[in-house]
């Protein structure tokens, strides 16, 4: 038969287990179905019983969650290779519910073009707190967090580590660096890869394959890091389901956790390297795991996710005019200060500070759970849409207002330099 | 035979809120040729589109042998018409213009060949079969156009001055052909010419229009020599009109008052018209003329006048003259080699009673 | 002959229409695939707009919507850029139709083509080619920061969004310019010269007027596509406009945002709005101009200076738009291309990559898009008669109704066609509709409809009524008349429609990506898009975009080729 | 005063390899009101359109006051052309189309309004200033082709037939106006006519052309009375022509051996042609025709012949009259009420010998 995967892996990776797959189970054919996360979701919803693809193979948890919701997965514990781990660090590896398993790993971390830093002379960025400086200012990309569901990770993974406020802060004195906020995750590996941005912020495999490809690039996982699986999961109502759990079974044996040391793929297996035959300097996610420095709380993460991703897109995505702006006028004024000090212009520069990386969100609202709650409501009802768009403008048009506040405050400040 | 009547019961119609025919009552027998002659702007053109289906009209009703054809589309109407501006599709040879009509009716490629090829040689353009009408000049054009139509052999043929733009000797030849092919064919014919001699040789009877009203109907003879009204003696030929007063009527003679010119005496008409307003009708023609100093015959109501200008026509000269207060016109026939009168000259208009008409509208 | 009068006769009573069967059941069918193809399957997405969660029918979301600030600012963005686009596209597209149509111009046509080529950008590509050239760190500012010590941000934010849309959009213009130019009949100029007027005058006062049919096309399809587009401010990351705002909305994963569809239906009656104003432009006049026999406009000769001049000028506006072409063909034989002028290194590695792929996937694109471009100009043709030639009631609606499509998202589209034949079997098998490619070509059809409409009007106003009526008068039925006589007076309109849907729908992503069903019925604008989702891929990816551009620009080359070599035959044969 | 002359000088001019003009040698003086005559396609409107500049010839020289113009462009030859097929901008209003000229000119919005204002009024056309082409019959949109030409006043004013879609009044009317026009304005003025007699009364001079020949030029009784040759004898005016032989020349008789008719003796001529082959050519309206009962006058040559037709042409009828082998046309004042010859009558008809000219060519 045909086992039908649906997935919006690249086609390195696709093809590379399809025909080993086929090459090891010889009647099983597997077609791949190709389609971004987003077109995959709709497409499963939309498609009757017993005609949906089998399989599906993603990156973002987040749509496996959805499509959990909507009782389109089946489980199938039976394909989980017992020799690997049952968490990555702090992160349980499958689904705890049993709908979704982790076939492979990935960490987020930092990107850059070497050529870039050169032209620009700056100097290398290690952990994400040297991404507030001065000097990355314009040379930063991220992709939104709300289209992609491993940047929500890594968000999360630094709100949880420095803490909510202050997670925040670094967060936004970041994002005031940033040249764009892409709407694609492909677009920032992409950017830093042609030169378009010096350093994204992306996840390690689309880095590693672009220096395995001969870019002049290089990755690096920051202390604080997430290790989070890419997963796969058995559709409800396939027309295959048998032979599909051996497709699913085969992506997680040896053989196939082999392959993911592909330079074209560049992956992290979960099986230990002890199974497997890894590259020389081959990162080890177990080692990534353990040295960060976060606990994640898979947990929380889930509770204020829709909170964390639209307060981002309120603050940051579709303000990021007015962010850059105030971070402008803020490091300008504090290199004016740090020449000439002026202590009204340093209780100034702290005021735009304060106003610019400022969560608008406190940490006590988010553990309100009634707050949360509200955004766990459908924005079908009205007037839960009401409400929540209400909230929404409330933040935008606060944060224009602090950033601009800001900006004449460090303005004001770098005059006071004079 | 192909022939059909055509008939316009009350048919009015208009532009958005300005009307362009008014009333059209006509009837036209089957086979007959008939001419519709009227000033620019009358609503001719008007009125042919509406038959052949392209203006609807508001009320009345436009019966084809008897049946009213108001709502069949046009293809289906059979009523084939040469338009004002001929209309040609540029994309087609001249050969394939004229054969459209003959591809729509599935006729066999022999038939086609003999027919495009007759009708081309009758319109004097077969060796242009293979040019586009943009290589034409506009006598051809209008010629291919007219080809175009007849060669579907249509049971009602409809000609939007479908002879502007020929010369004199083309344009008999061609009106003779045409005429010989109705006759052929005994297709009734309508044609809207500008022409007054077209429409006279031509038709059987003819229609004038005015400001979307019909004039008159008649013969080419009935219209030229018995206008109803001021219009058609105008329209028709050019006339004399002298406006005044019939004063009196007596048994065998009538006194007319012309404004600007005082009574005259006349011979009292078979039919005279009423004491009253009227105007006075005669053909420039018909009224002789002589030096003033030469007698004139007693059969004629002679004036005495003076030569305002004077103009070679070809065939005669036509002549100002004034007459008391008024103008009018005289023509008279051309010799090569005999005298005008010039300008200035004085002379003798002479009237012959018998060819004056009275209007009174 | 008389039998049938008097059937005819009997059953048309009424006065006032001419009422045929013919063009009722064209309105008929046409309206059917409309609503089958169209406002159905989107509206069992879009309803959500307009409904509360329990089904309750609702205008709170709208209200919503009005109150946010993003979205005043998206709206006023939007409409910035589409203005914006619509006059830089019209600066770029004008002149070189005008002269290429009115002189003498060696390589006329290869210009006219190259000038097509920008609307065959296959997304991603595109952006990532510009991004190559006129980006941040592109060719052009890494040469200029490195000769004058400056940059110029010409790809950043709305600007940068202009930019993209002029250069990628003004081939809308130009098309159906071109088109409409080539209809004017000639003795409409010489008339105009013969008074006085030459140069731009000429244009401006007689030429331009006439074309104008073509011209209002063009720009109100360059507005409504600027307006209501996606994958531009995507790629180049500016989220503050609509189509964005409502891209995000509807495709945050499992949030389900009803705005996401006000937004749509916001943008769909904009749209609409905007099209009903060019209509409105042109309402009451008279454009026709073909009638008596038709001389085209007549070629001129540029003197030296003015030669040099215009060849200038289109030299510099086709470097500046076939860049992204150039991007992509270097980018193709790139081995690694990064924060440098040009490539480091070249293979041709990729395209052996590519080529096992490529001919299926060409055959698909070929076989979607010639389909779906050759029903949008049978569909749009029927339309544009419908409007302009019969006085059918609510006949405007079918171009409302087609027209919305161009503010739809694809993947509204295709969840719609997903949602409403879930189940429903081809007739005479047991596959699925959704499994077949029909669905596909049907919505690139439906897509691209608005293209090929906007073309065929253009050219219908211009042909004169009376040619028409010769032919009924000689016993052509509507449809023979259609046939022989309008069609091939329409024929460069037509295919300007052909070619203008046939092209953007061979590089349509977003409908394909929901509606191929399996790996075999992907066209070449989705095996762009996967490679391109992959860093090794970019290669093959823009490797497969040259051959996309290949492929869809000789295509657009023989048609032009074909309709230029039939005029010439009825160009007057020698003119001094 | 705007005068100005042109000359034609050897001109020739092919369409591929049609020759359409041939070694046409014209001048036109200055003011001259100047009428082109010539059957359909025989290259009149390539004349005017070489002349206003949208055709080129291949050889010979156009010269405008003595100075070659065939390299200026249309624009700046200051000569105006009212088109054969209108060529009325659409997209305008009638107002617009007849300012579009003074906008060109940048003349003042006043002067503009009054110039255009008074050629509408001019034209008849002064209410339907705000309609656009496609709403006026075709004799007006003529007008408003000709009103737009006119109205800049141009050096020299080129007309294609611009009335041919006229009806005779208004025609009439129109050439007057036309013809106040130039010469209140002195225009020198070329234009083209399938109308004889519009040729006859406005044009100062005309030239007749066939097959791109020019065959005379001359005034208008010229070119009537004494004709070059057979083509110009049938084409301006109609006329009888016998094709035959001069046999004999004497010293006051002349005989001519008449094809079909046996030989005729008639008076000598001052100017005797050569003894040959030659045609006989006299107008129908110079042959008297009497019933063959009456005695006929000795100054005229009277021959026997049978009716054939007969058509009533308004101011006179036409008959055919079969004498001998050939027919020939008469034309008879017509009088209502006075009967015509019938089809079928014998008649006798009086040849002028002082109206018959001998053609050689
Ligand atoms: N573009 C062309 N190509 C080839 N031949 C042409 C072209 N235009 C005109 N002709 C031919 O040239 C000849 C003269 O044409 P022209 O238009 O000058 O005639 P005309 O005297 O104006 O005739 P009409 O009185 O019918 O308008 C015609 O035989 C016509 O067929
Ligand atoms: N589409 C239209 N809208 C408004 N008025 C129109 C329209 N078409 C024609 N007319 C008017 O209707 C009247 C009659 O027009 P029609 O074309 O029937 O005249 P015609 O008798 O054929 O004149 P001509 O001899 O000049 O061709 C004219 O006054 C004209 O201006
Ligand atoms: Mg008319
Ligand atoms: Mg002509």
């Amino acid at each position: 038969g045909t086992v039908t995967v649906i997935t919006s892996f690249p086609k390195e990776l696709t093809t590379a287990y399809q025909k080993a797959f086929e090459a090891a189970n010889p009647g099983i054919k597997v077609e791949i179905l190709n389609k971004n996360t987003t077109a995959s979701v709709a497409y499963i919803r939309e498609l009757p019983e017993g005609q949906r693809p089998d399989v599906m193979w993603a990156s973002a948890p987040d749509a496996f969650e959805v499509l959990a919701s909507y009782k389109l997965l089946q489980g199938a514990p039976e394909v989980v290779n017992r020799s690997a781990p049952e968490k990555i660090g702090n992160y349980p590896l499958n689904d705890p519910k049993g709908m979704y398993y982790g076939q492979a790993l990935a960490g987020y971390g930092i990107e850059w073009n070497t050529r870039y830093l050169k032209a620009h002379k700056l100097p290398v960025p290690k952990e994400w707190s040297d991404l507030v400086r001065p000097e990355y200012f314009g040379h930063i990309a991220i992709s939104s967090p709300s289209r992609s569901g491993t940047t929500q990770l890594t968000v999360e993974t630094i709100l949880q580590g420095e803490g909510w406020d202050k997670g925040w802060t670094q967060l936004l004195q970041i994002m005031g660096n940033a040249a764009a906020v892409t709407d694609r995750s492909f677009a920032v590996p992409d950017g830093v890869n042609n030169g378009q941005y010096g350093i994204g912020i992306v996840i390690d495999f689309l880095a590693l394959a672009g220096k395995y490809s001969g870019y002049p690039v290089d990755f690096t996982y920051p202390s604080m890091t997430a290790v989070v699986p890419a997963n796969i999961a058995l559709i409800a109502g396939a027309k295959n389901a048998d032979e599909a759990k051996k497709f699913m079974a085969y992506t997680m044996s040896v053989p196939g956790q082999q392959l993911l040391f592909d330079p074209k793929i560049g992956r992290l297996p979960i099986l230990p390297y002890s199974m497997l035959k890894p590259p020389a300097g081959y990162p080890v996610p177990q080692d990534i795991a353990k040295r960060a420095k976060v606990q994640f709380n898979t947990e929380l993460s889930g509770q204020r996710y829709p909170v964390v991703i639209s307060l981002f897109d309120q603050m940051v995505t579709f303000r990021l005019k007015e962010l850059q702006a105030a971070t402008k006028a803020i490091h300008e004024a504090a290199a004016a200060l740090k020449a000439r000090p002026n202590a009204r212009g340093g209780e100034l520069l702290a005021q735009a500070r304060s106003l610019a990386y400022t969560s608008l969100v406190g940490a006590d609202n988010v553990k309100n759970p009634e707050f949360l709650e509200l955004f766990r409501k459908s924005r079908r009802d009205v007037a839960v849409s009401k409400q929540l768009t209400g909230m929404e403008q409330m933040w935008s048009e606060k944060a224009r207002a602090n950033y601009e506040r800001a900006r004449q405050l460090a303005e004001e400040a770098r005059g006071l330099a004079k | 035979m192909n022939q059909a009547s055509l008939e316009c019961r009350h048919i009015s119609l208009s532009y958005g809120t300005t009307p362009v025919l008014r009333d059209i009552d006509l009837r036209i027998e089957p086979g007959e040729f008939f001419a519709l002659l009227g000033p620019s702007g009358s609503g001719k053109s008007t009125l042919l589109r509406l038959i052949a289906g392209f203006n609807q009209h508001q009320s009345g009703e436009l019966l084809v042998d008897g049946q009213d054809i108001s709502g069949v589309p046009p293809h289906l109407r059979n009523i084939g018409m040469v338009f004002q501006n001929y209309a040609l599709w540029p994309h087609m040879t001249v050969w394939d213009n004229v054969a459209f009509g003959l591809v729509e009716r599935r006729e066999s490629r022999d038939a086609m060949r003999r027919k495009v090829g007759a009708v081309l040689d009758l319109v004097g353009l077969a060796q242009y079969a293979r040019r586009r009408p943009a290589q034409l000049s506009g006598g051809q054009q209008q010629r291919v156009a007219l080809a175009r139509t007849i060669v579907i052999e249509p049971r009602l043929l409809l000609l939007d001055e479908p002879l502007s733009n020929l010369d004199k000797q083309l344009r008999v030849q061609m009106r003779e052909e045409l005429k010989n092919l109705q006759r052929k064919l005994g297709l009734t014919t309508v044609f809207v010419t500008h022409d007054q001699e077209e429409a006279m040789t031509t038709a059987d009877r003819m229609a004038v229009l005015d400001k979307g009203i019909l004039q008159q109907v008649g013969t080419a003879a009935g219209l030229y020599d018995y206008p109803h009204n001021r219009f058609v003696a105008g329209f028709v030929g050019t006339a004399n009109l002298l406006e005044g007063e019939v004063t009196a009527v007596s048994a065998d003679t009538l006194t007319f008052h012309a404004r600007g010119l005082g009574p005259l005496a006349l011979a009292r008409p078979a039919e005279p018209p009423a004491i009253g307003p009227a105007a006075l009708a005669f053909r420039p023609h018909q009224v002789s003329m002589r030096p003033r100093g030469e007698p004139g015959d007693g059969a004629r109501v002679w004036l005495d006048g003076l030569v305002e200008s004077a103009e070679f026509l070809g065939e005669f000269s036509r002549y100002r003259v004034r007459v008391g207060e008024v103008a009018l016109t005289s023509d008279q026939p051309h010799y090569a080699g005999r005298g005008m009168f010039a300008p200035g000259a004085q002379v003798r208009l002479g009237l012959d009673p018998a060819q004056l008409r009275y209007l009174d509208r | 002959m008389p039998a049938t009068t008097l059937q005819t006769g009997a059953r048309a009573r009424s006065p006032r229409t001419l009422a045929s069967p013919g063009p009722l059941i064209a309105f008929g069918l046409i309206l059917a695939f409309l609503l089958c193809f169209l406002v159905l399957p989107v509206g069992t997405v879009i309803y959500t707009a307009f409904v509360t969660e329990t089904g309750a029918p609702t205008l709170g979301h709208f209200g919503n919507f009005f109150g946010q600030l993003v979205f005043r600012e998206s709206f006023f963005n939007s409409l910035w850029v589409a203005l914006a686009s619509t006059f830089f596209a019209s600066v770029i597209a004008v002149p070189l139709a005008y002269l290429t149509v009115r002189f003498e111009f060696r390589g006329a046509l290869l210009i006219q083509t190259l000038g097509v080529l920008p609307l065959i950008m296959p997304p991603f590509v595109g952006a990532v080619a510009l991004q190559l050239i006129f980006g941040r760190s592109g060719s052009v500012n890494l040469l200029l920061d490195d000769w004058l010590g400056f940059t110029v941000p010409v790809m950043d934010g709305l600007v940068g969004v202009t930019f993209v849309e002029s250069i990628h959009y003004f081939p809308f213009i130009l098309l159906n310019l071109v088109a409409a130019m080539r209809n004017i009949d000639g003795a409409m100029e010489e008339s105009a010269l013969n008074l006085g007027a030459r140069g731009l005058r000429l244009f401006r006062r007689v030429i331009f007027p006439l074309a104008m049919p073509g011209y209002l096309a063009g720009a109100a399809l360059v507005f409504v596509k600027v307006f209501d587009d996606l994958g531009t401010p995507l790629v180049m990351g500016v989220s503050n406009m609509l189509a964005p705002q409502a891209y995000l909305r509807i495709t945050s994963v499992g949030v389900d945002d009803p705005l996401g569809y006000v937004i749509s239906v916001i943008m769909i009656g904009f749209s609409i709005l905007a099209l009903w104003l060019a209509a409105r432009v042109m309402k009451g006049r008279d454009y026709a101009t073909l009638q008596k026999g038709g001389n085209a406009l007549q070629k001129r000769r540029l003197g030296r200076w003015e030669s040099l001049l215009a060849y200038g000028w289109i030299l510099l506006v086709l470097a500046v738009v076939l860049a992204p072409h150039a991007g992509i063909l270097l980018m193709s034989f790139a081995k690694v291309w990064s924060f440098s002028v040009l490539p480091d290194a070249y293979t041709l590695e990729h395209y052996a990559t590519v080529f096992s792929d490529a001919g299926g996937m060409i055959g698909n694109t070929l076989l979607y898009c010639l389909l779906a471009a050759g029903l949008d100009v049978v569909i749009g043709t029927a339309i544009a008669y419908l409007i302009l030639r019969t006085r059918l009631p609510a006949r405007q609606w079918l171009d409302w109704l087609a027209s919305a499509a161009l503010a739809i998202p694809g993947l509204v589209l295709a969840i719609g066609y997903l949602r409403l034949f879930k189940g429903v079997q081809l007739p005479g098998s047991d596959r699925l509709v959704v499994q077949t490619w029909v669905l596909i070509m049907l919505a690139y059809a439906v897509r691209r409809l608005p293209y090929a409409l906007r073309s065929c009007m253009a050219a219908l106003q211009q042909v004169h009524v009376s040619l028409e009526e010769a032919a009924q008068s000689l016993g052509a039925s509507r449809l023979s008349t259609m046939r022989r006589v309008m069609v091939p007076l329409m024929a460069g309109g037509i295919l300007a429609g052909f070619v203008t849907s046939f092209i953007t729908a061979a590089v349509e992503l977003s409908a394909t990506l929901v509606l191929v069903s399996t790996e075999s019925q992907a066209p070449m604008s989705l095996g762009i898009y996967l490679y391109m989702q992959s860093i090794a891929g970019r290669g093959p990816g823009a490797a497969l975009g040259v051959l996309a551009v290949a492929v869809v620009g000789l295509g657009t080359y023989f048609s032009h080729r074909f309709v230029e070599r039939s005029r010439a035959a009825v160009q007057p044969s020698s003119r001094a």
